[in-house]
């Protein structure tokens, strides 16, 4: 079988392998870490490659095509993170919090994700549109104040309700609503100017400006080194992913089939709109992972002040313990199989029958 | 030189919460006070391995002892049940009281 | 809002002790404690600079006066014949005394 | 295990001030100390962004409260003036006061 | 316009447009910075840079030609230094600390502004001499010294003063004037021994012994890679600038204007003399970038034990807040233009002329 | 001389003089230093390098006939270190304690050592047999084992002996004897689950499943760079190196002369048994340099823990301070010049000869 093909030979790069080898680092409770100053630079680096490398593209491509994708990619943003939170609230009976925090953590992007996702590409030799960049920008901060903004309603309602029976109470009621009004557009603050996405646009603008000539004296630090540096990050990425193993089991069997199902979903449904968009194969490959992916870089530091009372044991061990694992090892080449048949003559054909039908 | 007594108040918590510390400090007019990335093992288990996020921090506050209870109580009410998060006072002698 | 006492031990000492320490406070059934890297100089010269193993660690752990005795005396007989090291007790006041 | 009770003066300086200060202990003969680097708020701002220089650093020191008055003064004397830096003393006991 | 176009063109550089884009992040609040451990290791590193690329030149060209351009430039910035004294006391009624401090703020050189020289030359395709950077490492500690010794000078004057009144306290002021003297020396040891020149002239003289072929094996570390480090630093040193654009009205209208006016015209001097002793375009582009730089890493280290009386939100601020962007932005491509224009045909007459008129 | 030329060009290399650089800065008491995690990355990028060097080789070239040279190693190993002990108690009169931490840091092999030695054979332009790096990873904790092991056995005869005078305290001599073993046994699991140990390993196997195709997207990172890291970390060794250099005095003239005499005695009966063993010219250079090699990065770590009766002041700074500078600026080259020797074709025949008629 292709795909299986294709999985194994993912599962046999450099990216993978020590992604691997750092969960087994942790196992066996090695001492070996990468220093908090280096992992704490990786993602900034990381960031300003991808977003470079996107700006680069833009400009050569315009983004005139850029509109549509990103406004589809924002409106399956928001409705996966809803029907994340009612397959989490109804059927995995997770309270109000742990929901919204688990529905923004799958419906938000991860930027490691899509280093990775570009590498492969990379690696089999398939561009992909420069402007995925910018769409990974714009939906970095959408799950959370989605997720904040829902939390925040259902809050305030549970405590008018309160407010009903004991109407004495009103005045420390009215303080509670003022406090999430500001606790949200601090949140929207936060999030806009969080460093991930201020560098990463940040990076895209430049990109543009600069183009491919501008961009040849910083090649080498930006462009030839990325994966030798996803590889270092990787190793981080592992060990720590390898720790929270053991929180796994908090995580229980619903949530871990969740973390499966739901990433192989949301990609594939990515997949297919954008082929049906008109991106290219890799592009549908990049849009698909966006949607698979899940945040555990951005998500506690978003999470943990706009959602204090959710668990992050639960959020962050299930995205980065076992979603992650799985849409790089897995879902990735998966994805990328599927886009490719759909962009072969027949792939394209079923796809189209497949649309009109749909719609 | 006469050494005044003043409280020294230590909070040890996780560093997402540094953020809300600091601005109860403010609420209650105080603007000085110092910070440093420590790590930690409590009730919420290891932290400071891994991730920035994950890490503890110390905030360490010199008041004087008027405003100490009203800090310590919003704080315990507004932290305590959602963040890993430890606390304590101790008795310090300072030069210049006016500073603080 | 009450403060109860306790007492806050700290260890400063050579990084490769650190294990040790936290072996003792395990076997002495104390898990809560923080550390954090710090620089220093004494009988056994400066620490701190070039390798990261000749680094000095601080280690503060809140515990009550009952366990304190053990604790301090198995650090001391086990630890200060071959460390760097030096040890310290304070009092500070605490909300929750139930969590030490 | 008995315990002595010495002085800890601690000192948050801005982090070039801390030659000047280890001076002092040097020439009162306090050779054993500890540092960290830290950062802060204060009379003089925000301190611990950006530039390295621009870091605060804390150092504390055992000592016998015979020299703390003498050391106390001279830093207050030659550093308050234009430096950032806070100084409190507190109560500690030690096993081995001849350490220090 | 040349000038402007060069301008533009040079404004359009990812070192420049990553210093803005620093800024920018600081205004907006966020909390992108590079990890202390990182933003500490560049300035080491593109020294060694420098050093290492000097260094090969030298051992290229020889450097029998070093000795002039060596005295002349100790010679203006010491001339230099003295002015600025003169303008902050007498026009900016600085106080004496402040304006020594200033003073040789101003006076000194700034390393990162020469990374930036040499980056921009490299992309102009232009080389220059390589002993500019021994001149670098000669320059860095002496408007220093200078300073301290003339605040020391001040300072010991106005203690006799007030001994003569009253002849009491002789053997405190006897203690003041040793302690002066002290101070004098530690600081001259501190600046010799400080990082920047050690890892400087180190490396110069490595560079020198290795020469081209020796350097081969760290070419691509200590090269190639040379503009991305520049990059990651200007985004940190961006994000430091813009956390200190409030301070500049603490500086002043007075402060603002020295912070433009000054570069400027010491470089243009430095550029004017540096062509008339013989330096090739981008040779006199560099040592009138010198001229024109002012310190705000070394500074900060120095001027703080030195004279501590002096306000370091000024200092720090000017040099790092206004100088530097303007230099690396405005003054660097006039600098081009005014050499290149100077070592045409006719400027060369022109300068000439203007040489054998001025003395 | 050719040896005392080879040593002259291998001075003049980057690696040696920014070692000396580091040296003499720290001596000026200059506060050049690499950040702290820099330099704890450095050793961790150092090896994974290594191993992925190490396991592509064993790809092309197969590692059957690795097993032979690896007992051999091993083997050595053991016997230098048991050999060092006699030597340093009996001649030397360290205590037992000393004698056997100093015996295994000697006996044991050093990661940075191997890294020069690397870098050495490329500028020669001489490869080396892949499957030493796997030697390197064997035998990290080796001596340490076999020295704590012999520690543990001396120290609980002497309990014994203790138990036997005064019958009366046994129960305290029994716990004294279980601690010993759950310290060796602690210490083992350490050992294996080092860092060094980990990075090198799993790098290796890495190394060797992705081969040369799948290393080409991280070479530049993992290969292009290495010599200009190693420059970078030997900035910080020298510094370190030099600030023990006061510490000599106290390491008194046996330990000196024993730092240089048993790394080159050590180091050539590895260039003579390898070469007889069938190493090619570069393999035999690096199983001697593992043989003449001491530990200082791993054995404080192990040694504090394993016992920490012995003072680290003598072990580290007789590794650090005199060996490590002696073999990379003096034993390797001869080595070389050894190795190259016997491989030629009279050296062949000499070596035949001393080899049939050594045994
Ligand atoms: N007994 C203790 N002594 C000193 N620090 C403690 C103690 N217990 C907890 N801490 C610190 O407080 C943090 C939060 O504690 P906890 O909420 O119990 O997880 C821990 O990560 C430690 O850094
Ligand atoms: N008087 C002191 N005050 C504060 N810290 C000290 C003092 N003496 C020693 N230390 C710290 O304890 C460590 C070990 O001390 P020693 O065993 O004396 O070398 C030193 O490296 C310092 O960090
Ligand atoms: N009230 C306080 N409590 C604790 N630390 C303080 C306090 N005030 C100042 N500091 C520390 O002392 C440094 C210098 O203070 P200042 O001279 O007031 O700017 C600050 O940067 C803080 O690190
Ligand atoms: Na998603
Ligand atoms: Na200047
Ligand atoms: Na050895």
């Amino acid at each position: 079988m292709e795909i299986l093909e294709l999985i194994q030979a993912n599962l046999l790069t450099p990216i993978i392998l020590f992604f691997l080898f750092g969960i087994i680092a942790a196992r066996i409770k090695s001492d070996l870490k990468i220093p908090a100053a280096i992992s704490e630079f990786l993602p900034i680096y990381l960031l300003a490659a991808i977003g470079l490398h996107g700006g680069i593209e833009m400009r050569n491509t315009g983004f005139e095509n850029m509109l549509i994708p990103m406004f589809v990619a924002i409106g399956l943003s928001l409705l996966f993170t809803l029907n994340h939170y009612q397959i989490l609230r109804r059927l995995g009976k997770f309270n109000l919090f742990d929901s919204y925090a688990l529905a923004s953590t799958y419906g938000a992007v991860g930027a490691v994700h899509f280093s990775v996702g570009l590498s492969f590409l990379k690696n089999q030799g398939v561009s992909s549109e420069g402007y995925i960049a910018a769409i990974l920008a714009v939906l970095e901060p959408l799950a959370f104040i989605l997720a904040i903004f829902m939390t925040n309603m259902a809050v305030a309602k549970q405590i008018k309700t309160k407010k009903q029976s004991f109407s004495d109470d009103s005045t420390e009621i009215d303080i509670g609503l003022n406090q999430t009004k500001t606790k949200l557009s601090k949140v929207l603050h936060e999030s806009i100017t969080g460093k991930a996405i201020v560098i990463l646009l940040g990076s895209i603008v430049i990109g543009y400006i600069i183009g491919k000539d501008g961009f040849e004296p910083i090649k080498i630090v930006f462009d030839d080194m990325f994966t030798g540096a996803i590889v270092i990050f990787m190793i981080e990425m592992g060990i720590i992913a390898g720790q929270r193993l053991d929180d796994i089991k908090k995580v229980g069997v619903f949530l871990t089939a969740f973390a499966i199902i739901i990433p192989l979903f949301n990609g594939t449904i990515g997949v297919l709109v954008s082929t049906a968009l008109g991106l290219s194969v890799g592009g549908a490959v990049m849009f698909g992972l966006l949607m698979a992916s899940a945040s555990f870089i951005a998500a506690p530091a978003v999470l943990r002040h706009a959602i204090p009372q959710a668990k992050p044991s639960l959020y962050i061990t299930s995205a980065l313990g076992i979603t992650f694992p799985f849409n790089i090892i897995v879902t990735l080449p998966i994805l990328f199989t599927l886009s490719t048949f759909l962009h072969s003559g027949e792939g394209a054909i079923d796809l189209f029958n497949f649309i009109t039908e749909g719609f | 030189m006469k050494l005044y007594n003043v409280k020294l108040l230590t909070i040890t918590c996780e560093i997402l919460a540094q953020e809300n510390i600091i601005e109860i400090l403010k609420k209650h007019e105080i603007t000085g006070y110092t910070t440093y990335e420590v790590d930690g093992n409590g009730a919420r288990g290891l932290r400071g391995q891994g991730l920035k996020t994950e890490k503890n921090v110390k905030v360490e506050v010199i008041m004087r002892e008027e405003k100490l209870q009203d800090i310590v109580e919003e704080i315990s009410r507004t932290l305590f049940a959602n963040y890993a998060i430890v606390l304590y006072v101790s008795d310090v002698g300072v030069l210049r009281p006016e500073k603080f």
